[in-house]
């Protein structure tokens, strides 16, 4: 099993290094540079040329990117231009915001969503089923955006029940204080998250269970003599939800998607909104480290899939 | 109150302080929270030294602690002495002398000395310096060329007579200007840098350094005790302040989105913004905040302004100098009028400004009292002007087409260059489309659409382009008016190459020695503005207000400059809770 | 042979499928009985309602689906009036049941051994480590060379043979009383399925066991069975003794079945074929002999119009009075010639 | 052996027609066909199916008559107009534009998007997802390694890197955008049952008839696999139309001048926006909502009447 | 010389483990089998579950990458695609699969079907082609209305007769058909079996028939090969095969058939059980150190065993004696 994680890792490896090479160059094909947009009296733009040649833009970018790499290997991704801070400190303090985020609207995500599928395949084609299905296909079409804004516009400015910015609150003193400080600021942004999130998992687990429901072992289990409760139990869940522990994996990226949305609607600093910013300040090395980043996470989300598949379903159990 | 409008289309009257009549809660100032909201997209950078600050979210953000200000100045951002520390300046030796007071402290309590201002040009200057502050202009401090490329290992030209841990320090000039007496000018920095704090780092890392963002000193009336990365900060009182002690308990100040910020205030999340110059709430905010109950507004003239630009020559690397070319689509004065009488930014002004823009009468805004040219004219709305100097010129409707072609009879296309902003920009943007199509002539954004703010400075940089034949921009100024950096004959920002004889000859007075007579460069800057408005190289789009929301539990609240140093101190609570 | 008391008596039971809003009798009026100690077979082509009959006594069906009326008399229960937990008191307890598809039949993500006690869960109050014994022990009866091992394989991880006995250790685990196997060899080999049959046949004497044996081979049948019942088109149209089903068979049906297995006297020759197909469930005659259109040469006044069960000799019964006077067409050209 | 064949055949070239006639007389109902009398069956469908084609024919007649540049012309003292002032039935936005016939011009251009994008990235995605599970071996070895590395890429932020770089993107370049990202999905899908569908025999009988690998791969497993394509395709269409909207909101989608229901709905991205002036986003966000659930309520019912053990009509 | 000649046929599926999942092992579906079709003949192939024969029947249609070895038609290798490509092999070579429903496109109508190879192979007008399906169709049985019906709309042995009328429409001179009545009820089976006699009788077909249905191959078959983990453990005359079985796999498979006549099903149990016995005691008699067949030695003309030479003779003559 690790000989197998290890070499998919392995093989993502040139992957990851195209990813690079292709990032690199977009980034660089953007058009402008990190200093054009601090254009302002005080900024002497002699002054803009020499930093834009001590930080090497007016190299080749094969040499550029050479650097980038060989930098990359010590474990430096390079300067922020905007922020003037190393990039991996940068991502960092973001990198933990996001990921916060990201880990309590999975969380919440199943939390609604399991109850909801197992309910409505239930109960299929009934009243609750129905209600269930009009609530996923509703929630399919609406914008994110849209329910993100509204959201906020409900609950944090007309009923004032959550922050509306940030991740933290200024005054919160270190420890429980700021603790509930971040989940308080995480709950409003990661309910309307997971609200959104919860239909993919919904109608997949739905139609896991009906399959289930209909399968073969199911009706040995009854010709063994056991009760409903308890086939539910035991059988047509245990069945279908191993499969959707496995989605866990994939849906990093559909959260790291969401979180350009969510964090700037909320303005929280994490690594969805660095990157928007990023772009429009053409912070190279910040981009091309977010994506890089996302792309990475996106990689081992489904390495991560596979390897829960892989656990808990033995048909397909690796070496 | 300390109004500095005047000007006649200005439909608001904001004063610059808000006079609370309730008395100050003594309980309540010293156990409460003072909230400001800092209006701002992104995260703010976290950099409190202002020299390497590349942003204003991070002045905004460390503005309690004063920023390492050294100097106090009055209303016309010219210095006086009351500060951190006095200027004197010496024509004759080329010297200015800055002394610091004597109770002087940082936040740490450790004491302010010359060389913390002597540092402050070698963290500009070095030649590894991540700033972006550094101009040639410093160059005229002796020995500043041979630092910055690196060949001397200090200034020669700055010298500190009680030594390092005195409190004089000595700035040797090559040549003097006028423009040192103000504040923000480019020959003298207006800050220090800790040095004690901060000299065991290169100063390449400095921006990224501890000291300078985890636990960064400062000299104002509050002291920082927490910064959460790119959301907040929150502050309270500094007991070795010089000056008077500040009052409130705490401050905190939160990043805000602009989308966000009305609907913030309205529901009471903040006492106010954080004030800044040029910080914009801008005219649909007005609209939306002027009633909100329990709160007062205040303001004054922004420090910066949008204008149109023609474009008119190209860069000459070789020489550094800006050349008009005559044979460019805009050369032609008439023309460039024309197209200035077409528009009506005094309408779009009223609509969208709600009475917190005016148009732009002149190049120089109403901040700078004295030198504003408050009667200038301007280009108002004058369609039958506008044709007239058009027909008049050759500019004429032939063959029947519904626009007009150039005297030599070509068809005519100017390209408006636009940057992309909001709705209401993008639909100004369309209104003045539209008003010049009036005027027969055959405008058209450039790429038919707003252009991103990066991609639209790298066209206009370029020494040569033809892609943009006018645009609208947007200047934030220095709080020193001098031209020279924006419009003067070598000035890289000069994107549109406006360089006449006049106008470099107009602008070289406004720095030489004349200008220390304050009469006569008040005159130099009238006459400047007067023909840049008769040339219409560069013509003002509009002017604006900082404006802000206050909320009436807050007592001393004066966003006048000459109260900038003291701002904070000056604040109290009348109440604990918001009102 | 110590006891033939019969324990399970289906009478005139009929079950119908919803389609499309309309019932369809896919088993009508079917009348059986099971001994102790006995090998039922039930005989037919495919569509015939054989799994139906299976499903409808082992109250498999959704009641919302399927109308069902007549009589399941267990040991003295009318099976068909039990509610789902009376019913559960029965399934796997009394009643076992071993299903045709060896690899859907199991659950993919359990224990062999999980899915033999789980049956023992709910009919026994045996420990953990009786179940577990008891586990091993009904393992080694099916004939499974290594029982430890393979009770911790999961269901993927064997042979389709060795997936089929373990269906029937499940189906034994409880020592039923019946056991009802749905063409439990179909998909096999020829000696896996001896192996299979043979292992059926020695639990039913370790047991006393009556077994309800559902296929469509009739090689299968003559080999395992006490009694055959033969079904077409959803009823019983003949039923006896293996021998009398196999020497004497009656019905034209199943001596065309029995005439179209290739044997070894007519090496050379065409095998007989039985014209027309089975009518599907919308389309089945409910007036008049059901079989009758697959042998049109025999004339109409031959079959009843109501046909009824006759008996012929003691066990032996036939639907129909047309098997006087039935004849293959080549056999009535013989007579001619 | 050819003369053998005849002498079996009593068949006649005249019989020929008539037994033709015949025949295809009883043919079974195309697939095409199922669907209709689903649609027939199934009476919120059809009024569905009828809202969304009669919404779109509207929109896109409509749209004909309406001058887009005049349309978009700014009007600033018409700023915000409330419905039903000015003259404007639906309002006007921020720039004194009709709401109502940016509607409609919204509603083409993200049809027309929706229509663009499905089709291109469907049928990529459907060639990919064919090829590369019929053939095994290095073909689909380097088809998944491409198809692995598009999964990788973090989409929103590719397109939004995209479309900074190229200066002068509308609609069109948009639309191409987004469908070099949007393809994975269906391939993966189309592919794995591909996979299941070139196990079947009739795939090893067209290879022994000797039919082609392409003719086997277009004319035999695709229209077998045509009922998930119908579904997979009306269900992309119902996203892709609410796909530009999120990039509009990020301010990265179709400029201003070119209307779209994305552009309409980022008004919101004011809060003031959103109680103030909601006619400038409310109406096309439960434009979108309305068409999506329509699109994917009819890709409900074509799916059901794919699988033929669910369905409502009476076929036989 | 025969129609086919089979020669040490070899085919491998790798097995990827280890590191660089590289292939570390193979399945050896087949593994070194001979054997020759004549024209005209029903050559059997009988075999347990998994011992070969589809894998076989399919390097012999050309559908099967073969690891080694050859197939010899008309002078030429056929295991090359090239070759097969240059003869129009298929034209020649055709194929009826074990289930009648997948094998059959759902979505094309029975014209299209049937009309497949021969537009294939055979460029026809559209009305000759038209023709030419009708008198496949007649050959087989059914009426003209199939033309345009559905393959759902047939029955199974209805369904496999059209899959032999495709497999007959260009004039084959080899069929494979591989269990193509396992799926079938008894009387239909008897249909299918019926139709595929009459067909040979008629055109002189030669059909590879793969089934593990011993009656139904005693049934067909002139020739029979019985097949084991891949090779071949006998290959006699349906006389050989059935009445002097000699390799103890054939016994056991001959054994497991079940008995129809009810009386002797008792003492044909016992016979059974006494094979398995011999089966289960004697395995390394019947095959090598590594559990796989000897290669084949000939006993008699027609008649060869997998056995080392001695044991061959010594079992022949214990034959004999019993007999
Ligand atoms: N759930 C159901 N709904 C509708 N019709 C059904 C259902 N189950 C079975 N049938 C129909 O009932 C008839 C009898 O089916 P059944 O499965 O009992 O046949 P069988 O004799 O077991 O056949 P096989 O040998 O193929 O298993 C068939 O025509 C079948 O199509
Ligand atoms: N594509 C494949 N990859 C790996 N192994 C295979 C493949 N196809 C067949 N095999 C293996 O090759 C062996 C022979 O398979 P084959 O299908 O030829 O057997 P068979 O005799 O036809 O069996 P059956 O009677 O079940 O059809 C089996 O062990 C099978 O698992
Ligand atoms: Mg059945
Ligand atoms: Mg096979």
């Amino acid at each position: 099993m690790w000989k197998t994680i290890l070499r998919r890792i392995l093989i993502m490896i040139p992957e990851i290094i195209i990813l690079s090479i292709l990032v690199f160059l977009l980034a660089k094909a953007m058009p402008g540079d990190p200093f054009t947009g601090s254009i302002n009296p005080k900024a002497d733009p002699a002054q803009l040329h020499h930093l834009m040649k001590i930080n090497g833009l007016y190299d080749p970018w094969y040499q550029q990117y050479w650097n980038w790499v060989v930098h990359l290997f010590h474990g430096n991704l390079g300067n922020s231009y905007q922020y003037q801070e190393p990039v991996t400190r940068l991502i960092g303090g973001r990198a933990i915001n996001t990921l916060w985020l990201a880990l309590f609207t999975t969380i919440l995500t199943y939390c609604i969503a399991l109850p909801m599928g197992m309910y409505a395949a239930k109960h299929e084609g009934k009243l609750p089923d129905s209600i269930i299905r009009v609530y996923t296909y509703v929630t399919f079409c609406i914008p994110f955006f849209v329910i993100l804004v509204i959201g906020v516009w409900i609950f944090g400015f007309v009923l004032g029940w959550f922050p509306t910015t940030g991740s933290i609150s200024s005054t919160a003193t270190p420890g429980i204080q700021s603790v509930g400080s971040r989940i308080y600021h995480i709950l409003l942004p990661g309910i309307l998250g997971a609200l959104f999130g919860t239909v993919n998992v919904v109608q997949y687990l739905r139609s896991e269970v009906i399959d289930a429901k209909r399968s073969d072992y199911v009706r040995t289990a009854r010709s063994k003599g056991v009760p409903e409760k308890d086939i539910y139990k035991h059988h047509i869940f245990r069945n279908s939800l191993l499969p959707i522990a496995a989605f866990a994996g994939y849906s990093i990226t559909g959260l790291l998607n969401g979180s350009l949305f969510t964090e700037t609607v909320f303005s929280y600093p994490g690594m969805g909104l660095l990157f928007i910013n990023s772009i429009s300040y053409r912070d190279y090395t910040v981009i091309t480290a977010l994506v890089l980043i996302y792309g990475i996470l996106n990689l081992l989300g489904t390495l991560l899939s596979d390897i829960i598949l892989s656990i808990v379903d033995p048909r397909i159990r690796i070496q | 109150s300390n109004n500095s409008s005047s000007s006649s289309n200005a439909a608001v009257k904001f004063s610059t302080t808000y006079k609370n009549s309730d008395a100050t809660d003594k309980t309540a100032t010293k156990n409460g929270t003072l909230k400001l909201a800092l209006v701002s997209n992104s995260p703010f950078q976290g950099i409190t030294d202002p020299q390497l600050a590349s942003n204003a979210s991070d002045s905004m953000a460390f503005a309690p602690g004063n920023l390492n200000n050294l100097f106090k100045y009055d209303k016309n951002y010219k210095i006086i002495s009351g500060g951190l520390a006095d200027q004197k300046l010496d024509r004759s030796a080329k010297t200015a002398t800055i002394t610091i007071r004597k109770n002087g402290k940082w936040s740490n309590g450790s004491p302010v000395i010359a060389k913390d201002i002597e540092y402050a040009y070698e963290v500009l200057g070095n030649k590894d310096s991540t700033s972006s502050q550094y101009s040639s202009d410093f160059e005229n401090i002796e020995g500043m060329a041979a630092y910055h490329k690196g060949t001397a290992d200090t200034i020669s030209g700055i010298t500190m007579p009680d030594g390092e841990n005195g409190k004089v320090a000595v700035i040797h000039f090559q040549k003097m200007s006028p423009s040192m007496q103000f504040v923000g000018n480019s020959y003298i920095s207006q800050y220090i840098e800790p040095y004690e704090h901060i000299k065991n780092i290169p100063i390449a890392k400095l921006a990224s350094s501890a000291p300078v963002r985890k636990n960064p000193i400062f000299t104002g009336a509050y002291k920082l005790d927490k910064v959460v990365e790119g959301e907040s900060t929150s502050w309270s009182p500094n007991k070795f302040y010089y000056g008077k002690k500040a009052q409130i308990g705490h401050i905190t100040i939160n990043v805000v989105s602009l989308n966000n910020i009305d609907k913030a205030l309205q529901s009471k999340k903040y006492d106010s913004v954080v004030p800044f110059p040029a910080a914009s709430l801008g005219g649909t905010d007005y609209k939306n905040l002027k009633n909100v109950k329990g709160f007062t507004n205040v303001g004054e003239p922004s420090l910066g302004y949008s204008y149109f630009a023609f474009n008119l020559g190209h860069f000459d690397t070789k020489t550094g100098k800006n050349v008009e070319d005559p044979s460019k689509k805009m050369s032609n004065k008439s023309l460039r009028q024309a197209m200035m009488y077409a528009l009506n930014v005094d309408q779009v002004s009223k609509k969208f400004g709600n009475g917190v823009k005016q148009r732009a009468n002149t190049l120089i805004p109403p901040v700078f009292q004295k030198y504003y040219d408050k009667n200038a004219a301007g280009y108002a709305l004058n369609i039958k002007k506008a044709n007239k100097l058009l027909d008049d010129a050759g500019y004429k409707k032939r063959n029947g087409s519904k626009w007009r072609s150039d005297p030599q009879g070509k068809p005519l296309t100017i390209h408006f260059g636009a940057m992309s902003s909001n709705a209401t920009t993008e639909a100004t943007y369309q209104d003045y489309l539209q008003q010049w199509h009036k005027v027969g002539l055959n405008v058209k954004l450039v790429n038919g659409k707003p252009i991103e703010t990066n991609s639209f400075y790298d066209t206009l940089q370029k020494p040569s382009q033809n892609t943009m034949d006018l645009w609208l921009g947007v200047w934030s100024l220095s709080s020193e008016p001098s031209q020279s950096q924006l419009y003067g004959e070598t000035a890289p920002f000069n994107m549109g190459h406006f360089a006449t004889a006049k106008n470099t000859q107009l602008i070289n007075k406004m720095n030489d020695s004349s200008a220390w007579n304050d009469k006569s460069r008040t005159k130099t800057f009238k006459d400047w503005q007067e023909y840049m408005n008769s040339q219409a190289g560069v013509v003002g789009e509009q002017f604006s207000y900082a404006w802000q929301p206050v909320n009436n539990r807050v007592k001393g609240f004066n966003i006048s400059p000459a109260n900038d140093v003291d701002f904070y101190s000056n604040l109290t609570l009348t109440s604990s809770s918001m009102k | 042979m110590e006891s033939t008391s019969e324990f399970l008596n289906i009478k005139d039971v009929s079950t119908a499928f919803k389609i499309n809003g309309k019932y369809y009798d896919a088993i009508s009026h079917i009348n059986l009985e099971v001994h102790h100690d006995e090998i039922l077979a039930i005989v037919g082509e495919s569509g015939c309602g054989k799994s139906t009959l299976a499903t409808t006594i082992m109250g498999l069906h959704d009641p919302a689906e399927t109308k069902i009326s007549g009589e399941v008399d267990f040991e003295g229960t009318n099976l068909l009036t039990l509610n789902e937990a009376g019913y559960n008191k029965f399934r796997g307890a009394k009643i076992g049941m071993i299903f045709q598809d060896p690899l859907s039949a199991l659950n993919p993500l359990k224990r062999i051994e999980d899915q033999i006690s789980e049956v023992m869960d709910y009919h026994t109050n045996f420990t953990a480590e009786q179940k577990h014994d008891r586990v091993l022990e009904l393992l080694d009866q099916v004939g499974i060379v290594n029982p430890k091992r393979t009770a911790h394989q999961f269901p993927h991880e064997l042979s389709g043979g060795m997936r089929q006995r373990v269906i029937i250790a499940i189906a034994i685990a409880c020592k039923p009383d019946l056991i009802i196997a749905d063409e439990p060899t179909t998909a096999l080999d020829v000696t896996i399925q001896a192996q299979i049959l043979d292992v059926l046949r020695e639990i039913q004497k370790e047991n006393h066991a009556g077994i309800i044996l559902i296929t469509h081979d009739l090689g299968v049948v003559a080999e395992t069975a006490d009694r055959v019942a033969v079904m077409y088109a959803g009823q019983i149209v003949e039923q006896g003794s293996a021998e009398q089903i196999f020497n004497t068979p009656k019905h034209p049906y199943t001596r065309s079945l029995l005439r179209s297995m290739p044997q070894l006297e007519n090496q050379n020759d065409d095998l007989y074929v039985i014209q027309g197909n089975v009518p599907s469930l919308q389309r089945m005659p409910h007036e008049g002999d059901r079989f009758a259109p697959r042998i049109p040469w025999v004339p109409e006044s031959a079959h009843e119009k109501d046909p009824v069960m006759h008996v012929i000799e003691t066990g032996h019964e036939v639907r129909c009075t047309c098997y006087k006077e039935f004849k293959f067409p080549d056999e009535a050209e013989d007579v001619k010639a | 052996m050819e003369e053998n064949l005849n002498k079996h055949s009593n068949i006649s070239a005249a019989d020929l027609d008539r037994l033709t006639k015949e025949a295809s007389e009883e043919a079974t109902p195309s697939s095409a066909k199922i669907i209709w009398n689903e649609f027939k069956a199934d009476k919120p469908a059809m009024g569905a199916l009828i809202i969304v084609i009669g919404f779109i024919l509207f929109v896109m007649i409509a749209a004909l008559f309406i001058n887009t540049p005049k349309m978009m012309e700014t009007n600033i003292m018409n700023y915000n107009a409330a419905p039903g002032s000015n003259g404007f039935l639906f309002g006007a936005d921020t720039g004194g534009r009709s709401v109502g016939q940016q509607l409609i011009v919204g509603a083409r251009n993200s049809i027309g998007i929706a229509i663009g994008l499905t089709l291109i990235s469907s049928t990529f995605g459907i060639c990919w997802g064919l090829i590369s599970g019929y053939f095994n071996g290095y073909i689909d070895w380097g088809m998944q390694r491409v198809y692995d590395f598009m999964m990788m890429l973090p989409m929103t932020m590719m397109i939004i890197v995209l479309v900074t770089i190229i200066k002068n993107y509308n609609a069109v370049t948009l639309t191409f955008i987004f469908s070099i990202f949007y393809w994975e999905g269906t391939s993966r899908l189309i592919r794995s049952r591909t996979l299941s569908e070139s196990e079947k025999d009739y795939v090893a009988a067209a290879k022994t008839s000797g039919t082609s690998n392409f003719k086997i791969i277009f004319k035999e497993i695709m229209p077998n696999i045509s009922s998930l394509i119908i579904v997979d395709t009306t269900l992309s269409f119902a996203e892709n139309i609410g796909v530009e909207t999120g990039l509009s909101y990020l301010g990265f989608g179709l400029p201003i001048q070119t209307p779209s229901l994305g552009t309409l709905i980022a008004n919101a991205n004011d809060p003031n926006n959103i109680t103030q002036y909601w006619w400038t986003w409310l109406p096309a966000a439960i434009l979108i909502i309305i068409l999506c659930l329509s699109i994917s309520y009819i890709g409900q019912v074509v799916r059901r009447s794919a699988d033929a053990s669910q369905r409502h009509g009476i076929t036989d | 010389m025969s129609l086919i000649e089979i020669k040490d046929l070899k085919v491998h599926y790798p097995i990827r483990s280890g590191f660089w999942n590289r292939v570390t092992d193979s399945v050896k579906a087949v593994d070194g089998i001979s054997f020759n079709i004549e024209a005209g003949e029903t050559y059997g192939l009988v075999g347990e579950s998994g011992s070969g024969k589809s894998t076989t029947g399919k390097s012999v249609v050309g559908l099967e990458k073969v690891t080694s070895g050859s197939i010899m038609y008309k002078g030429k290798d056929i295991t090359k695609k090239s070759n097969r490509n240059h003869l129009d092999y298929n034209h020649d070579v055709q194929m009826i699969f074990q289930d009648s429903l997948s094998s059959l496109n759902p979505r094309k109508r029975i014209e299209d079907i049937i009309a497949e190879p021969l537009r294939n192979f055979e460029h026809l007008s559209k009305d000759d082609e038209k023709l030419r399906v009708l008198q496949l169709l007649d050959i087989v049985g059914l009426d003209a209305d199939a033309l345009y019906k559905y393959p759902h709309q047939f029955s199974g042995g209805q369904r496999q007769r059209i899959g032999v009328a495709r497999a007959v429409a260009t004039n084959p001179k080899l069929i494979i058909a591989d269990e193509p009545v396992s799926a079938l009820d008894l009387s239909v089976q008897a249909q299918v079996l019926n139709f595929m006699k009459k067909i040979q009788r008629e055109f002189g077909i030669s059909y590879l028939f793969i089934s593990h249905d011993l009656g139904v191959v005693r049934h067909m078959c002139n020739n029979i090969a019985i097949m084991n983990r891949g090779r071949l453990v006998e290959i006699g005359t349906r006389d050989d095969i059935y009445n002097h079985p000699l390799h103890i796999y054939t016994k056991r498979l001959l054994a497991a058939i079940p008995e129809t006549n009810v009386s002797q099903r008792k003492a044909h149990r016992e016979a059974r059980l006494a094979v398995e016995q011999v089966y289960r005691e004697q395995q390394d008699k019947y095959y090598d150190e590594h559990g796989d067949a000897y290669p084949l030695v000939q006993v008699s003309p027609t008649h060869a065993v997998a056995l080392p030479e001695a044991l061959a003779q010594q079992i022949v003559q214990e034959g004999e004696v019993k007999a």
